[in-house]
């Protein structure tokens, strides 16, 4: 099969997915059948790049040129090979997960979720396939749209607000900020094709307009939540869990980071950003969104807004380790949005889980939980642990590339905030643990329950194992990495 | 005034007098002042006065007001005809000259009296027609303000427009 | 002049009158310009039909103009600046009657000249009109034939009176404004 | 005949079929009649334009007499899209319009349809004319029936609002005499090539600059530029819907039409450098961008929102052609042709609600994505183009707007334009989130709250294709309106 | 010699003035339509005078003529009066109607009651001719 021909496959499948979902509505078991089918045969069909792609082959098409000399095309590198693979192959859980989900809550509006979810994959897939900043942009826009049904998905007034919060930051940014920076970029270079070493030179901009233009970039990207664009993603909480696991977990905000790694690598090149005296400024934010986010998730007693706050702080690790601007860092980037993911999307299964089976939301409802919820509450803290950065568990292989990369070029501030911030972590996610195996039941629950339903448990028992399988079995993403840095630099 | 014996007499003079004179100033614009469109004037002047003095019903028996607008819409497709004769025998839009090949002043003449005709036409018939309409639409009014105020009114002519609206919703409908 | 007679006059008959008047003045005055024909046009129009229609619509209004005494003076000022803008302009306009203008220089003699070897008429008003530029003619009728159409589409439309009762005919239809 | 000889009967066609259609009985014949005359003007604007790009200037002198001393039709890239613009627009209304005429004008639809098609090929003359008196001719025969048209709107109010449009029109097409009077009078001729050949000599003469100004002021009342917009949220919004799509998508930008081709072929670029041009442009569609946006934030019911939006697109145009660059003027062309695709668009889907549930005020939307879901789709799409999300039409204005305002080193004009977006984002979703996340008002007559039928659907899905299509492929669009900034730059002969 | 010169345009823009401002100041329908064509024919009276040739006569052929004004601006204007008269007559229908839907023809009373977007003092933009 060219190239060619599986890319589009890749991108046709969600969308045919879409369709057929939204055709067999009235069937739900036919429905759920044609999720899981596209699910597995996206995976299928994204796993079968990887071969030519560690080959070295490079894969392209193109759609269309809506612009003159502005295709709309793709190209995959090894990136967003990874996060293709990521989101296809977590689609896979989280639609099971969804399945049970869905169903033991009897939730409204069951078809256009699912077909809008599978709109929104498509998206996730354009993005990590997308051959020039363009293609990026475009389907950056589409996962925003397809998403917003999706945390509007109850239809109630904390729903629309949600929404209105969603839409407006991540449509506010992406048209006011990052918009203008990719005109600009293209207006200077006359391409904008991600190009190994980057596109922008010195002669072309001024290293003030350069900055100014990176600062476009990394707040337009709204996805990668990085501080003050940071308040749509407690907002989307209002969604149902699944959307919050997979999308606001793991596609949506790693499309954000993606983009911003993206931008980095290929657009401006790290070289170029070493010698921009105010790129600084941005490893602040990102440093100070890490430490802030982390300290009001401390303060949140809800589990998914802490959660939340939580994936505020982890994406701007990913931020700040693109921006570091060495090689393990930028590895450290790219293992970490596969850390993040695996960890994020256990935690959020669990709560989802904790919902569906005892209706409870908050952190100090927890006591004694785990004694009814063991897979449950093990997987919670599996992901923990891995958000915290201990082995044996993901967070820590990418924070050992990170702090690699900060020791690389000797950036101590950095350290810092990963000292920090690592303590904060666990200050706010052990006391759950902690509660939860160790202290008694102090209300007795409403009803006896035990585990979530099966499809819920055995999704997150997989995420969780997936989370420390990582820690051992990281190598092939690490190589893969590596190939890029040395094409890049 | 319909009564008034002098005006009928002096109208009986002036009306036929304005008409030709009408007539005058149709055909005979290209040697003097005058053309198609005065002529039109001149000519619903003259019918307006006749409306004037024996009213309007007598005014529209001598030219109804379906003619009107027929001949409004006559005057415009003459002009437009004669347009198109000249792109049929080969040449422009309101080329007049393929109209008499052989003699081109003679052509322009004809094709110039005959779209003057069908100004003449168009104008006479519109400036009637919109008198029509504003005579014949106070007469309407007085009708309706005769009705007592305290009288819940019902229009006649408003539930045509009901049941009208209501049968083309279900036309609309059966078709969808 | 009697044109500001016709701005001050609240008894909106007299300023029909007076309007009449004023048009019968500018068809002489397009006479001693030398245009006859449209001398014939603006005094058949602007004296007999326009007066004629403006009465018929006063029969059907109110005679009166609705009092409002204050001096609007943002269009006093609005037109006033646009008549310092003419009046700018206009001094820089060729001498009146002056042979030498462009007017008179460019197209004019195309006409004057070729009008009788062209169409063997002497009237180059119809001649113009007609034939050089028949097609803005034919727009003209078509103009009248719109105004014919509007007013006759317009006006037979079965009368309802003042705002009495909302006629029932309402109640379905589309009321657009929110205060309703 | 050749396709030349063709070319002015785009216009003519449906001026002859009027007086026909005007006396036609009943409801069939007319729309026929209509259907076809548009149908056929629409095939000969596609056939010719390709021509008009490729070759230039295409000229057509009625009644033979050479240009100055006649009359031509003059069509290059720019005109030549433009008209294809209003004809295949017209075409794609008709059918949807049957059902909505029918419901809003009940009888004598003869006439009104004659009046349609009369507005229709005003437009169409001004558009392909070469002879500046012959524009003022053709724009009133289009604004006369346009006033006529909008007065047969069911409201009373709709009475009103034609009144006022008539009463600016009116001025704004006498400032345009005045102008063209002062053209006259110091060069002689009408002839849009004639005068590009005599002005310059005359560039500063003060009347000439008065004249300048004041046909901008005339074109600036009948295009809606932002102070004189105010006819127009009226007008939009009383008119029959059929009347609303059609003005809305052509209407204005034909005006824009004329302004341009004035200021760029006739005074030419030089003159208006040496103007305050650009800067008035710019603070105008500035303001009426921002203005406008937030009165379309205000309004509660669909067709003033829409219609201030209108106005804010304007002002997009406006800001575009201020840029005074090749590359402006190709995006201010691009929106021009995108916008009468999207708010044509948005414009027969509310017309398509107010067919159904009568009303167009928000407060009765609710729900409505339920019982109109491909009505309602439509118009997210639709207004999705509007805000300028990639893959639409309007992306592809945005874009070629924004690269000419980073060209021109204007970054003003970028915020103006990126501020202009989000606002539009705001009043969009407003709409989208009464229609998808309320539930329906309690009063609503279930029974009426149904999809309209295919005759409607089909010409609103047409239209959103268009939408995308022009957002994906813009070798028609963008190139053209490319060729045809440099032809009003003057750098092809 | 340019004040007697352009004595013509003079009274033209005083004439269109006037117009004007009866346009957009007075509130009563049928004076704004009175406005309106005053406003029109000051126009028409521009265009004629400046075909005016001094000495010359109206422009049709007669023997021992030799100087005749411009036929052009006659033409001009036979059809801008056509197209006055046609605005007159549709404005004029519109006011009946309108005066039957609310009972009277005053602009500004209507205003109140259909607040529309339009004011009777709205502000055209004077500044792009007084460059």
């Amino acid at each position: 099969m060219s190239g060619g021909v599986l890319i589009g496959l890749i991108l046709g499948t969600p969308l045919i997915g879409a369709v057929l979902i939204s055709l067999c509505g009235r069937w739900p078991n036919v429905r759920e059948t044609v999720t899981l089918t596209t699910a597995i045969s996206l995976f299928v069909l994204v796993s079968q790049m990887i071969g030519p792609i560690a080959a070295g082959e490079t894969l392209r098409l193109s759609l269309a040129e809506p612009i003159p000399g502005l295709e709309i095309a793709f190209q995959l590198e090894p990136l967003g090979m990874v996060f293709a693979m990521l989101a296809s192959g977590l689609w896979i859980v989280t639609s099971v997960y969804a399945i049970g989900y869905m169903r033991s809550n009897n939730e409204p509006y069951q078809t256009s979720f699912f077909a809008f979810f599978a709109i929104a994959i498509c998206g996730a897939m354009g993005v990590a396939m997308a051959g020039n900043l363009l293609t990026l942009f475009i389907f950056y826009e589409v996962l925003t749209l397809s998403t917003w049904p999706l945390v509007t998905h109850n239809r109630n007034e904390a729903a629309k607000q949600g929404g209105r919060v969603y839409l407006g930051i991540l449509l506010a940014t992406s048209i006011g900020l990052l918009l203008p920076a990719i005109i600009w970029t293209y207006s200077i270079t006359g391409t904008l094709d991600f190009t190994p070493g980057g596109i922008l030179e010195l002669d072309s901009i001024s290293p003030l307009a350069a900055t100014l233009l990176l600062t476009m970039f990394v707040l337009g990207v709204g996805k990668a939540a990085v501080m003050p664009m940071h308040r749509w993603l407690p907002a989307a909480m209002v969604a149902p869990t699944p959307v919050s696991a997979l999308l606001h977990a793991v596609a949506v905000v790693k499309a954000g980071v993606f983009t911003i790694t993206k931008v980095v690598i290929y657009i401006f090149g790290l070289d170029f950003l070493a010698t921009l005296p105010l790129e600084k400024f941005l490893v602040y934010l990102a440093g100070f969104t890490v430490i802030a986010a982390s300290l009001v998730a401390l303060r949140q007693v809800e589990i998914k807004r802490m959660l939340a706050y939580s994936t505020v702080s982890q994406l701007s690790y990913i931020v700040l380790a693109a921006l570091v601007l060495a090689p393990f860092a930028e590895i450290g980037a790219a293992i970490h949005i596969v850390a993040h993911a695996f960890g994020k999307i256990t935690l959020f299964f669990c709560a989802g889980a904790i919902y569906i089976a005892a209706k409870k939301t908050r952190v100090d409802q927890l006591h004694g939980i785990a004694w009814r919820m063991p897979f449950t509450m093990v997987a919670f803290t599996i992901g923990a642990v891995s958000m915290i950065g201990v082995p044996p568990t993901a967070g820590f292989v990418s924070k050992w590339y990170i702090v690699a990369g900060a020791f690389q070029v000797d950036n101590f501030f950095v350290l810092a905030v990963l000292a920090i911030s690592t303590g904060l972590n666990a200050a706010y996610f052990l006391p759950i643990v902690f509660r939860a195996f160790f202290q008694a039941e102090t209300v007795p629950p409403a009803k006896d329950h035990g585990e979530a339903p099966w499809p819920m448990a055995a999704a997150l028992t997989l995420t969780a194992a997936l989370t420390i399988l990582f820690f051992f079995f990281n190598g092939p993403v690490v190589d893969f990495e590596k190939g890029i840095l040395e094409v890049a630099s | 005034m319909r009564n008034n014996g002098i005006l009928r007499i002096v109208a009986r003079f002036l009306i036929p007098l304005i008409l030709l004179f009408a007539l005058y100033i149709q055909f005979h614009g290209e040697y003097s002042p005058g053309g198609g469109f005065q002529a039109g004037v001149v000519f619903a002047a003259g019918w307006i006065l006749f409306v004037l003095i024996y009213g309007l019903e007598a005014g529209l028996k001598v030219i109804p007001q379906r003619a009107m607008v027929v001949v409004m819409a006559c005057g415009a497709l003459l002009y437009a005809f004669i347009g198109l004769l000249g792109v049929l025998l080969g040449g422009h839009f309101l080329d007049f000259a393929p109209l008499l090949p052989s003699a081109p002043k003679g052509a322009q003449q004809a094709g110039i009296i005959l779209v003057e005709f069908g100004v003449g036409m168009t104008v006479a018939t519109v400036v009637m027609l919109i008198f029509t309409m504003f005579a014949g639409r106070k007469s309407q009014i007085h009708l309706i303000d005769g009705i007592p105020d305290s009288e819940p009114v019902t229009y006649p002519e408003m539930n045509q427009d009901n049941s009208a609206n209501q049968s083309t919703d279900t036309a609309a409908e059966t078709r969808d | 002049m009697v044109a500001i007679g016709v701005t001050r006059i609240r008894d909106l008959f007299a300023a029909t009158m007076l309007f009449a008047i004023y048009s019968l003045l500018s068809a002489a005055l397009f006479v001693l310009l030398d245009a006859g024909d449209v001398a014939l046009t603006e005094a058949a129009v602007g004296a007999g039909i326009s007066t004629i229609l403006v009465l018929a619509v006063l029969t059907m209004t109110r005679r009166y103009e609705h009092p409002s005494n204050t001096v609007n003076w943002p269009a006093l000022a609005v037109v006033s600046v646009t008549g310092m803008c003419l009046l700018w302009a206009v001094s820089d306009l060729p001498d009146f009657g002056d042979p030498t203008n462009p007017v008179q220089t460019h197209l004019a003699p195309y006409f004057i000249n070729n009008v009788y070897s062209d169409m063997g008429i002497p009237n180059m008003v119809a001649a113009v009109l007609a034939s050089y530029r028949s097609i803005d003619t034919f727009g003209e009728v078509i103009v009248i034939f719109v105004a014919g159409l509007a007013v006759y589409t317009l006006l037979s439309v079965p009368p309802r009176t003042p705002p009495k009762p909302q006629p029932k005919a309402d109640a379905n239809q589309p009321e657009n404004r929110g205060d309703h | 005949m050749t396709l030349i000889e063709w070319m002015p009967f785009s216009v003519l066609i449906p001026l002859i079929a009027a007086p026909v259609c005007a006396l036609l009985p009943g409801r069939v014949l007319p729309w026929t009649l209509t259907f076809v005359s548009v149908l056929a003007s629409a095939v000969i604007c596609a056939l010719v334009l390709p021509m008009a790009v490729g070759e230039g200037p295409l000229s057509y002198a009625f009644g033979n007499w050479p240009p100055p001393v006649g009359i031509e039709y003059r069509v290059d890239a720019v005109n030549a899209l433009l008209a294809l613009l209003i004809s295949a627009i017209a075409t794609i209304i008709l059918p949807w319009a049957r059902v909505s005429v029918n419901d809003e004008v009940p009888d004598r639809q003869g006439p009104f349809y004659a009046l349609f098609l009369l507005a229709m090929s005003g437009l169409m003359g001004i558009t392909l004319t070469g002879d500046v008196f012959n524009v003022f001719v053709f724009l009133e025969i289009s604004s006369l029936s346009t006033y006529a048209l909008i007065a047969h709107g069911k409201n009373r109010a709709a009475l009103l609002a034609s009144f006022r449009y008539l009463i600016m029109g009116t001025l704004g097409a006498t400032f345009y005499l005045i102008g063209v009077g002062f053209l006259y009078i110091q060069t002689g001729t009408l002839n849009m090539v004639d005068l590009a050949e005599r002005l310059p000599a005359l560039a500063d003469d003060r009347a000439i600059r008065t004249a300048f100004g004041f046909i901008i002021v005339g074109m600036g009342l009948k295009l809606a530029l932002f102070p004189l917009h105010r006819w127009l949220p009226g007008a939009y919004s009383n008119a029959p819907s059929m009347v609303t799509v059609f003005l809305a998508a052509t209407a204005t930008k034909v005006a824009v039409y004329v302004l341009l081709r004035l200021v760029f072929s006739v005074f030419g670029v030089e003159f208006a450098l040496a103007m305050p041009f650009e800067e008035i442009f710019f603070t105008l569609g500035a303001v009426g961008i921002f203005f406008a946006s937030l009165s379309a934030i205000k309004q509660t019911s669909l067709k003033r929102m829409l219609a201030y939006s209108s106005v804010s697109q304007i002002g997009y145009i406006a800001l575009a052609i201020s840029l005074i660059s090749t590359a402006g003027l190709s995006a201010g062309l691009v929106h021009i042709f995108n916008h009468a695709l999207m708010k044509g668009a948005l414009f027969m889907c509310v017309g398509a609600i107010v067919y159904r549930i009568g009303s167009d005020r928000f407060a009765d939307l609710g729900g409505l994505a339920k019982q109109m879901p491909l009505t309602m789709l439509a118009f997210v799409l639709a207004g999705l183009s509007m805000i300028g999300v990639p893959l639409t039409a309007g992306f592809i204005s945005k874009w070629a707007l924004i690269s000419a305002a980073i060209e021109a080193g204007n970054g003003y004009a970028v915020g103006i334009v990126l501020i202009g977006s989000l606002m539009a984002v705001i009043y969009i979703w407003r709409v989208v989130e009464i229609a998808y996340l309320q539930p329906a008002p309690d009063n609503a007559d279930m029974s009426r709250r149904r999809e309209v039928g295919l005759s409607m659907l089909i010409p609103l899905w047409i239209l959103i294709a268009a939408n995308f299509y022009f957002g994906i492929d813009t070798r028609l669009t963008l190139d053209i309106a490319t060729r045809g900034a440099e032809v009003l730059m003057g750098m092809t002969p | 010699m340019a004040f007697l010169g352009h004595y013509n345009y003079y009274i033209v823009v005083v004439l269109m003035m006037i117009g004007f401002y009866v346009v957009i100041a007075r509130g009563n329908m049928v004076k704004k339509i009175m406005g309106l064509n005053l406003f029109q024919t000051s126009a028409f009276i521009l265009f004629i005078s400046a075909g005016k040739i001094m000495g010359g006569s109206t422009p049709i052929l007669r023997d021992g003529v030799e100087v005749y004004s411009n036929p052009l601006p006659h033409v001009l204007i036979l059809t801008a009066i056509v197209v006055g008269v046609a605005t007159t007559a549709v404005g004029l229908a519109l006011s009946v109607r309108i005066n039957e839907a609310y009972g009277n023809i005053e602009d500004d009373l209507l205003s109140e009651e259909e607040p529309d977007d339009f004011a009777l003092t709205q502000e055209p933009s004077r500044d792009d001719d007084s460059s």
